[in-house]
């Protein structure tokens, strides 16, 4: 979280320097709900298609911080390689998907992979996962691809991040049922609310969820409550927030919170959290100095090829 | 015995679930029922894990076979007709035809639909869709006019990595019959002369090849000798066989059972005259459907697609008859 | 209901004999739910949007037998003029819709006809309806256009016919909850459900549920649990039917009950039943002869425009 | 002061709700927040029930802008992006495009569709999207290259009974400037020259008119007069002013920003050949976009589309030098 943060601090800087080009997307606030789902999938097996308030999550699966200075930064030695960029990039080998825009098109896709794993006997202890926001879950393809799991009963675990807004536009003006978890029992599905500014019990319910996916009980939805502490992008100052919902217990910060939480624990002490913070601006500060040297795409030099097969001249 | 267009599709789905593990299909009604058309009969019973049921989801449908395409399989999706892929558009255009190019991972998928007019379908079960598809990058589409070339296309489809989009012909599925499967198919990305000639080329591809094969054969009673070229696959599309043809005849009419504006027609003239125009001794003509949906009516859909009288009525004005 | 079991027996003869080109679609069976409806709508000011099985709701919401004879054989001078077939007919300007095929398409477009009459100030006093069937709400436009309508909090009205199949698909594989009631809560909209085999039961609740919209208690979901009497079209014999389902409480006919409730109740007695029967033979008889009386289109004679602006040459 | 594009569509829209009891505006972030490209800034101020926000549901927008035409309302739907139309694809095409053939009501709709690329958009913000609605009977395609075009177009779009697909470019959005807006438009269905010449033909529309003009610009340092023709819409196809405009200077560009299998292009080269063969000094030459998704980088988007220079290098190769 603290690196995730710190990273996107960063990124907000470069953009705002006019050194990033296309737009940047935080999780500012969103960090303690996507880095529990991160952590609580197994790096080695797990699917997971993160959405754009993810980079908590994407690094605690595990995905290297360079990937996400090189996409934003437009390196040629990115996993886009500059042909996509800034939240829409991703390594599908390793399960880790690469979003389009189109929002709720993930949820069908991480239930195929699923479907594919049953097919071919590797199902046993592996789990899907992907988040939405409020927003997404007004398509139809978040729809289609959640009962389609559903059907199927597959160990797939959702993460609707009910942030209050989708861009401006407010949850009176998104949906009218009272919580978005009342979704599930209209899906079949299993279906928990979580305070999604406080970590710990983020981290215990998407556990918990994630773990009743893996045991074999099905979809399961996570419904997290929370206020995002940031623009829609960082073009958006998000201004269309009334001080009555920033100043609510929504608008608390997950981070401020969780290094509480984990401080009165006796987890760590303000020292260790010190040397955090200073390790993760290192480690932002090299990843974004590595991605600022490498070759940017050359289109003389790309194949442009969105073809696989050799028969197809491009 | 003979084999006919439909059976051709079921005969290589059969034969792909037998041969590769990695194969399953996925559709509404495909599993007991044996699909719409019959083109999955009996194929649940025998591979109860790899034929499943959908529910009605067409953009869940092709979603979760690209989630099952990046992970090793190689699905068959199979629309219950070509029209209602218009709710899989985005999955079809966004996801999977960008795939590759954005990642590197190919999305080894088929997508089955069957296309086209049938009297009495009426605007929503009777359309063609490959200028769609054909226009975004990414999608291989088939269009196979003869018994033969479903079998193989449908099969190639599944060994490419690329998503193909493989438009089947309703109107072939039970007229269009041969008596065995060819044992060797053509390559893909090769068109066909279908019929030889020397006074004018039709261009065309699905079922208008046997239209224009009938518009031929009444011209030739009056001693013109038309060329019938099978495209096959209109992405890619084979603008060699096409040009050769054209050097032969001086004359092209592009003929197609789309909606006219823009498409195949559009696209294959286009080429023609960028590479070939000083072969030409008239002008290159187009043939296609009218620009309304296509109508109920079995007296109005017949008028509103090409037939052999209005293609027969286009080759005349193009031999300047 | 008797005349449209009437007409529909009708529909398949000719059919069968070859008089219908295309494909034939009927509502056996599930006429006490679709009458309901029908008769629980007002005529002079609200919407109607059916689907394939609402030839009972048609007829009961005043759709003159003359124009599904016209449509099914064709004739030029039916509300589609030969250019859509079957049960794709309607008259939008009377607010009798004509549906596409694409399942779930009508309920986004309701809310659209209400949206418009809110807007212009005429929203008092109507409710618009539509049908769909099980297999319909799996699609993501069924799940937009409800959402839609509960934000709007828009007097609908949606009946979803619970039919046990789409097409040859079972329930088992299209959705997971135990009804499609659950989904109502989800939506933040009202949710009933009925045994749509029992005449009285279904004019009840559909009325209530009508009656709510009207009073401005927002959309209304009411599903009804029957069994589809006949093939899928007449085309299908239905054999993917388990007997156990058949002969269920589910397989019940709702005419033949219907007709006992009405007989029981002493609001008419066998002799006015029969008399019922053969009236509505005499007058499917008169609709299908007139209809067949009719010039078919004419392709030469057709306009062939896709524009009402005349700038666009045809 | 002047004018931009955005401007003109914003200004029309005031207009409109102001002149006009019967339009109302529906999209996502259109009230409070204006819209993602402020097309509604302060709309929903003066208008509350008139511009209203819609949750994310393409589908469902198109569809109740559809219930609400046919009663009697004149809605334009803002989508965020075009490349989001895919999702509304089926009740656009299969709804809007078909419901006054098929029932004599006519379907009085705008959708409003910011298209085309700006460096850093991506595969999916970026797309051009006139090819799939010029396919489809049914819909008027609308491609303003001006301020006065954008402006005049959607007044007029909403005063036509048939559904119009408006395609803003968002390129122009901010770039583009004029003093004031033209107080006459050119009618619907009629094409511009925008700016003469006499050695060549370029077709085009949309951005692509601009680069067009950049591209003679420098060709006409080396004395060769360029004619550029802003086709203005897509669907109506003003064939006439193209046809007359080749017949003077007997070479044809078609220039699109779209993916390159099939669209504006091609529909305009087929056509003239058609109608114009003869009048042909040169093979007719097309330029369009690559055949891959639309690339994030601005380095490969810059190679993606058409631009001033490789606009000018196919000019020399149509010129012969
Ligand atoms: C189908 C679709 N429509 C519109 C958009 C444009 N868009 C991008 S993000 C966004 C808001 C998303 O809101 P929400 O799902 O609540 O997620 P949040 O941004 O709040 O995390 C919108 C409308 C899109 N990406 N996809
Ligand atoms: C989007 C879409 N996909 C597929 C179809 C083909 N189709 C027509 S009816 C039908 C089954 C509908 O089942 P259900 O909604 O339960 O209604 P029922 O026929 O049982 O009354 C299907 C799959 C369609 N019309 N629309
Ligand atoms: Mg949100
Ligand atoms: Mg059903």
């Amino acid at each position: 979280m603290i690196l995730s943060r710190t990273l996107e601090s960063k990124l907000s800087s470069l953009y705002k320097a006019g050194k990033i080009v296309g737009g940047v997307y935080l999780g500012t606030g969103q960090e303690a709900f996507s880095a529990s789902l991160g952590c609580s999938l197994k790096q080695d097996r797990d699917i997971f298609a993160p959405l754009i308030r993810d980079q908590a999550g994407r690094t605690a699966f595990g995905e290297p911080l360079i990937e996400a200075t090189q996409t934003y930064l437009g390196s040629a030695l990115g996993p886009m390689k500059g042909r996509d960029g800034n939240i829409h990039r991703g390594r599908p080998a390793e399960r880790r998907l690469a979003m389009i825009s189109h929002l709720g098109a993930s949820v069908s896709v991480v239930a195929g992979m699923l479907v594919a794993r049953r097919i071919k006997g590797e199902l046993d202890g592996v789990v899907g996962a992907t988040s939405v926001g409020d927003g997404a879950t007004s398509t139809g393809a978040f729809h289609e691809g959640m009962n389609l799991a559903a059907v199927e009963r597959l160990p797939m675990v959702v993460l609707v991040a009910d942030n209050q807004f989708a861009y401006s536009t407010p949850r009176s003006r998104q949906f009218a049922c009272k919580s978005l978890v009342d979704r599930a029992k209209g899906y079949g599905v299993a279906g928990t609310e979580v305070d999604a500014t406080d970590l710990l019990a983020c981290l215990e319910t998407v556990l918990a969820a994630v773990e009743a996916a893996r045991r074999g009980e099905g979809p399961q939805i996570v419904v997290g409550k929370l206020l995002r502490l940031c623009g829609h992008g960082e073009h958006d100052d998000g201004s269309y927030v009334p001080d009555k919902v920033r100043s609510s217990d929504l608008g608390r910060d997950c981070l401020e919170r969780g290094i509480e939480q984990v401080v009165s624990l006796g987890l760590a002490g303000a020292q260790e959290i010190e040397q955090w913070r200073e390790e993760a601006a290192s480690e932002v500060q090299a990843a974004v100095a590595q991605a600022q040297t490498e070759p940017r795409p050359d289109p003389y030099r790309d194949n442009w090829r969105a073809y696989s097969w050799e028969g197809m001249e491009p | 015995m003979s084999v006919t267009y439909i059976d051709a599709i079921h005969q290589a789905q059969l034969e792909l679930l037998r041969e590769r593990d990695d194969v399953f299909l996925y559709g509404q009604d495909i599993g007991a029922f044996g699909g719409a058309f019959k083109a999955t009969k009996g194929l649940q019973e025998e591979f109860p894990e790899r034929v499943l049921d959908s529910p009605i989801s067409e953009d869940a449908m092709v979603g979760m076979a690209i989630g099952a395409a990046i992970s090793g399989m190689r699905p068959i999706v199979e629309m219950q007709f070509a029209d209602f892929s218009s709710i899989a558009f985005n999955q079809i255009v966004n996801h999977a035809g960008t795939h590759f190019y954005r990642t590197g991972v190919p999305v080894p998928l088929t997508v089955r639909l069957p296309c086209g007019g049938t009297p009495g379908s009426g605007p929503f079960h009777s359309q063609m869709v490959e200028t769609l598809y054909g226009h975004y990058p990414g999608l291989l589409v088939m269009t196979p006019a003869t018994v033969s070339d479903a079998y193989h296309f449908l099969k190639e489809s599944v060994s490419l990595d690329d998503p193909v989009i493989f438009c089947e012909h309703k109107f072939l599925y039970r007229w269009l019959k041969t008596a065995a499967i060819d044992p060797e198919g053509l390559p893909l990305g090769v068109a066909r002369i279908t019929r030889p000639g020397k006074h004018a080329t039709v261009v065309t591809y699905s079922a208008m090849v046997h239209e224009a094969v009938r518009a031929a054969d009444r011209l030739s009673e009056e001693g013109w000798e038309i060329e019938v070229v099978d495209l096959r696959s209109i992405k890619p599309l084979d603008l060699d066989t096409v040009i050769a043809s054209v050097a032969r005849t001086g004359r092209l009419l592009a003929l197609g059972e789309a909606f006219p504006w823009g498409g195949v027609t559009a696209e294959v003239v286009s080429r023609v005259v960028a590479e070939g125009f000083h072969l030409l001794d008239a002008p290159p003509m187009r043939l296609n459907a009218k620009d309304t949906p296509i109508p109920y009516h079995p007296d109005l859909w017949a008028s509103h697609r090409p037939t052999p009288e209005s293609i027969t009525q286009s080759l005349r004005q193009l031999l300047n008859l």
